[in-house]
């Protein structure tokens, strides 16, 4: 069936990592409002452009909280520059694919991530 | 936890259909035995459903559902070939009257959405006013599948007597939790599911008063005379017959043990929770329905997790397609930003117990603080 | 012997289906489990059912039976707010095709209905000059219900898609009895009911060519890609599943068991009784059916005295209101007088047996012979 | 069930009685067609102008041959006057009722026994 949510999916759900805010962070990013009834905040410390602590919080459905939970793991010890690399596929293929139809909400994670590491870069200039 | 959704089959129900898929499994309208006994069954559930609603049983119309039932209600009471023709209905009605309005609104015909109060009741007043010179039809459901509230149908009978018009119901959610009559209730048309009061799926009934005229929507070999073709689904019928007499008869017990229950998750919601509201009316309201919202946590999310732990619920905000798809009902209700993505619907079963709650509540406590602990708007 | 009207469930199908009844019964647009125990049953049986008929699971709409594929069928290609569009069909279809041609006429649309020779086959060349312009749909059944005839599908699919016509076939009579293939076939449509092939009642398919564009015909919750509304039959549909799964199986056994059958009595009756011919095509004829004409004798009086033996068969030629009723299909085969109202239609199961169709053929001989020495018109 | 046949014409229609043509009748009465579907042919012997012996034979229907043979019984020992005043009804009520739909046909064994009886008194004359 095409609306079950696969294993990893689930997992990531139930036990996300990275959950919190980095309350000194060396950058933010927020997607989503409470109209639209997602919200996905991510926070990141870099460290010789090396994110070295990132964290998320997220209101939002099952594939919003298990894309955050994924994006951040990805992102961790990755440079900077592979971090932006990272595309929405890649994060779909990590969570061994989404149901039809919730895979366009997938991205919110990601932009999150690029927003903090955008915010990250202007601080730095 | 999903009564409202469908209900398991009653064992006697199953028990009462099982000989007409072998033994007795012939064609009603055969004249040879099998036909006979196939037919009379038929004629022994036509009488309990009928019975069950205060109908006699040549008013009892066989269909394929409630979907069905609503379908035939509305486009077989439009006269044919006249275009525009007005329909009134509410804002918070079932799918299989919305969209079937909105066909109806795609073939010239025009049609009235009524809006309701911040408990869910139909404005009486704006249907009165609405009504036009070839208003054809009222359809406003007895009470609401999500949150549950109970409409003034008997009001708004007297409002379509007064002006002539024909007056339809959805009776899905009623049928044994309240009582229904249709002469008391004072209807044309009723629709009713057997899915929904324990018994099979695929099977439901349009109750139509003697006298009033509606043409099928279905072409065939004139069954149900002539208003519904298809070759029977006797087990079917023969079980949405079994459940409605169980209905009538269980109606008292359960629905004072449903509301048992529901005052009491309620009341335990409420009284120990923060940032949580009723959904719907306070009294006027099913006695197994339980519509809350939650602040800061999303409905498809605390689904899952309930879930996880075999509690089975549902929600008024399924996220699809990236944006958050809030129903119309809780649209209609105009409730605050923060809480329309959290709403959960609790509708219980006559099967479900005191203790069952209590247990339900320590879950949905710690599920909604799991998710609060991770939603960035706690504290804000 | 009456298969060709419903047939008994296969206890393997009801087997299949009770678990869906109490453990299993959720609703399957549902996100939770028991939710998605019932949609990966869909899943299943929608693939069950494509398979049978070499189609893609998406292609299948699950319906409430037959009549409801071919109103589907029938309404849902014809083109919204456009009038006058043209459908050609032949005189012998199911009341299912042949009334819902009738409403479309009653909206304006034309029909042709093409005639059948003596063996029921419809006239090709009747149906590629009867083309205009605005023909939509051409809709030819397999095979005939009542005298068995199958229907040259192929050469109308040439015709149709020559012309670029859709094209519908009810497959009703066929699964099951021939081998069904909608690529070999070349039809963009095609019907099938669960209860005529051991399956359970009240639950059908429409087979939907990919790209063929139809418009539903009954409005809701949008289920199967909204094409039919309604809380899925999941137990009726997993019968269906079942029930084809089982009828692919057992193809080629169960027809070469039913032609065996069926010759035999077909040789026994014309070997050795006189005043009685076999209707429908003498090759071109389902393996299950035996239709026969005997004359100076009524066919609801054979019915009875074979009934009052718990012989179950049917006749073309009802009595109803105090004139003889002879079926559509029977007038349009051009019968003699003498012997269209003595027809008798023996539809054979996969569980008959051939002492069966020994027995059955002493006493229908015996029958005769009764009704016959009671006839005023025998001797003269 | 509407549809179903009273005890009584299911045992006319299963042991008819008086079947047979009488064949030096003094009146005989014939309805119906093969393009009908029904046909009804009655003789009767009269004496003392009482009908002291009746024989059917019908093709059609269950309801054909049972109204016929219960027409023949209850016009047996009758006067010629009491036959010419049963009614529909009476004949309808002796086979305790015809379903809904099925009670038209009932009217053509009497018609016969009155073609009978009409053709007799025509032979009188
Ligand atoms: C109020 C209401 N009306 C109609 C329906 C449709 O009935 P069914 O599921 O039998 O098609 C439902 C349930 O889905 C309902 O809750
Ligand atoms: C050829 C044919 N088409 C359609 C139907 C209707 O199917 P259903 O009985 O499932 O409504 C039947 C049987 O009644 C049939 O024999």
């Amino acid at each position: 069936m095409d609306k079950v949510y696969s294993k990893k999916v689930i997992e990531e759900f139930s036990n996300p990592g990275n959950v919190g805010i980095i309350e000194d962070a060396d950058g933010v990013g927020e997607v989503g409002s409470t109209v639209d009834g997602d919200i996905i905040n991510i926070s990141i410390k870099v460290k010789d452009d090396t994110i070295n602590d990132i964290k998320f919080k997220t209101f939002g459905c099952v594939v919003a909280i298990s894309t955050s939970s994924m994006v951040t793991r990805m992102a961790k010890g990755k440079k900077i520059d592979e971090a932006l690399d990272l595309t929405d596929e890649d994060v779909i293929n990590s969570l061994d694919g989404l149901p039809e139809g919730k895979d366009n909400c997938s991205g919110f994670a990601l932009e999150a991530l690029k927003l903090a590491i955008a915010d990250y870069m202007k601080k730095q200039k | 936890m999903d009564h409202s959704a469908t209900t398991p089959v009653d064992p006697l129900v199953v028990g009462a259909m099982l000989p007409y898929f072998s033994d007795m499994f012939g064609n009603s309208s055969s004249l040879h035995s099998f036909g006979r006994e196939a037919g009379e069954a038929l004629v022994k559930a036509r009488k309990e459903v009928a019975d069950g609603i205060g109908a006699m049983p040549e008013e009892i119309i066989f269909t394929s559902g409630g979907t069905e039932s609503d379908n035939l209600a509305i486009l077989g009471s439009m006269p044919q070939n006249t275009d525009k023709k007005h329909v009134i209905t509410s804002v918070i009605e079932h799918p299989a009257v919305l969209n079937t309005c909105k066909f109806l609104q795609s073939q010239g015909h025009e049609v009235t959405y009524i809006s309701v109060d911040p408990g869910g009741v139909v404005d009486l007043e704006k249907i009165e006013s609405s009504i036009q010179d070839n208003t054809m039809l009222i359809t406003v459901m007895h009470a609401n599948n999500e949150v549950g509230t109970i409409q003034p149908i008997m009001d708004i009978a007297q409002i379509a007597k007064e002006n002539d018009i024909l007056l339809h119901t959805d009776a899905v959610q009623t049928i044994g939790k309240l009582p229904v009559n249709v002469d008391t209730l004072g209807v044309d048309m009723l629709s009713l599911s057997s899915h929904k009061i324990h018994g099979p799926k695929g099977v439901g009934a349009l109750y139509v008063r003697k006298g009033t005229n509606i043409h099928p929507t279905v072409f065939g070999g004139n069954h149900e005379g002539g208003l519904r073709s298809g070759t029977e689904n006797i087990p079917g019928i023969v079980g949405l017959g079994k459940a409605m007499a169980l209905a009538g008869e269980r109606l008292d017990k359960d629905s004072k043990h449903m509301q048992h229950m529901r005052d009491s998750l309620i009341d335990k919601v409420l009284g120990s929770m923060d940032g949580v509201r009723l959904n719907g009316h306070a009294t006027q309201r099913l006695p197994n329905n339980v519509n809350l919202s939650f602040k800061n946590v999303e409905g498809e999310s605390m689904l899952m997790l309930l879930d996880m732990e075999e509690i089975a619920v549902s929600t008024g905000s399924a996220c699809s397609s990236g944006s958050q798809n809030v129903s119309t009902v809780l649209k209609a209700l105009n409730l605050e930003d923060e809480y329309i993505h959290g709403s959960l619907r609790i509708s219980l079963g006559r099967e479900n117990t005191i203790e069952e709650i209590d247990s339900l509540f320590n879950i949905l406590r710690s599920t909604v603080e799991r998710l609060r602990s991770i939603s960035p708007l706690e504290g804000r």
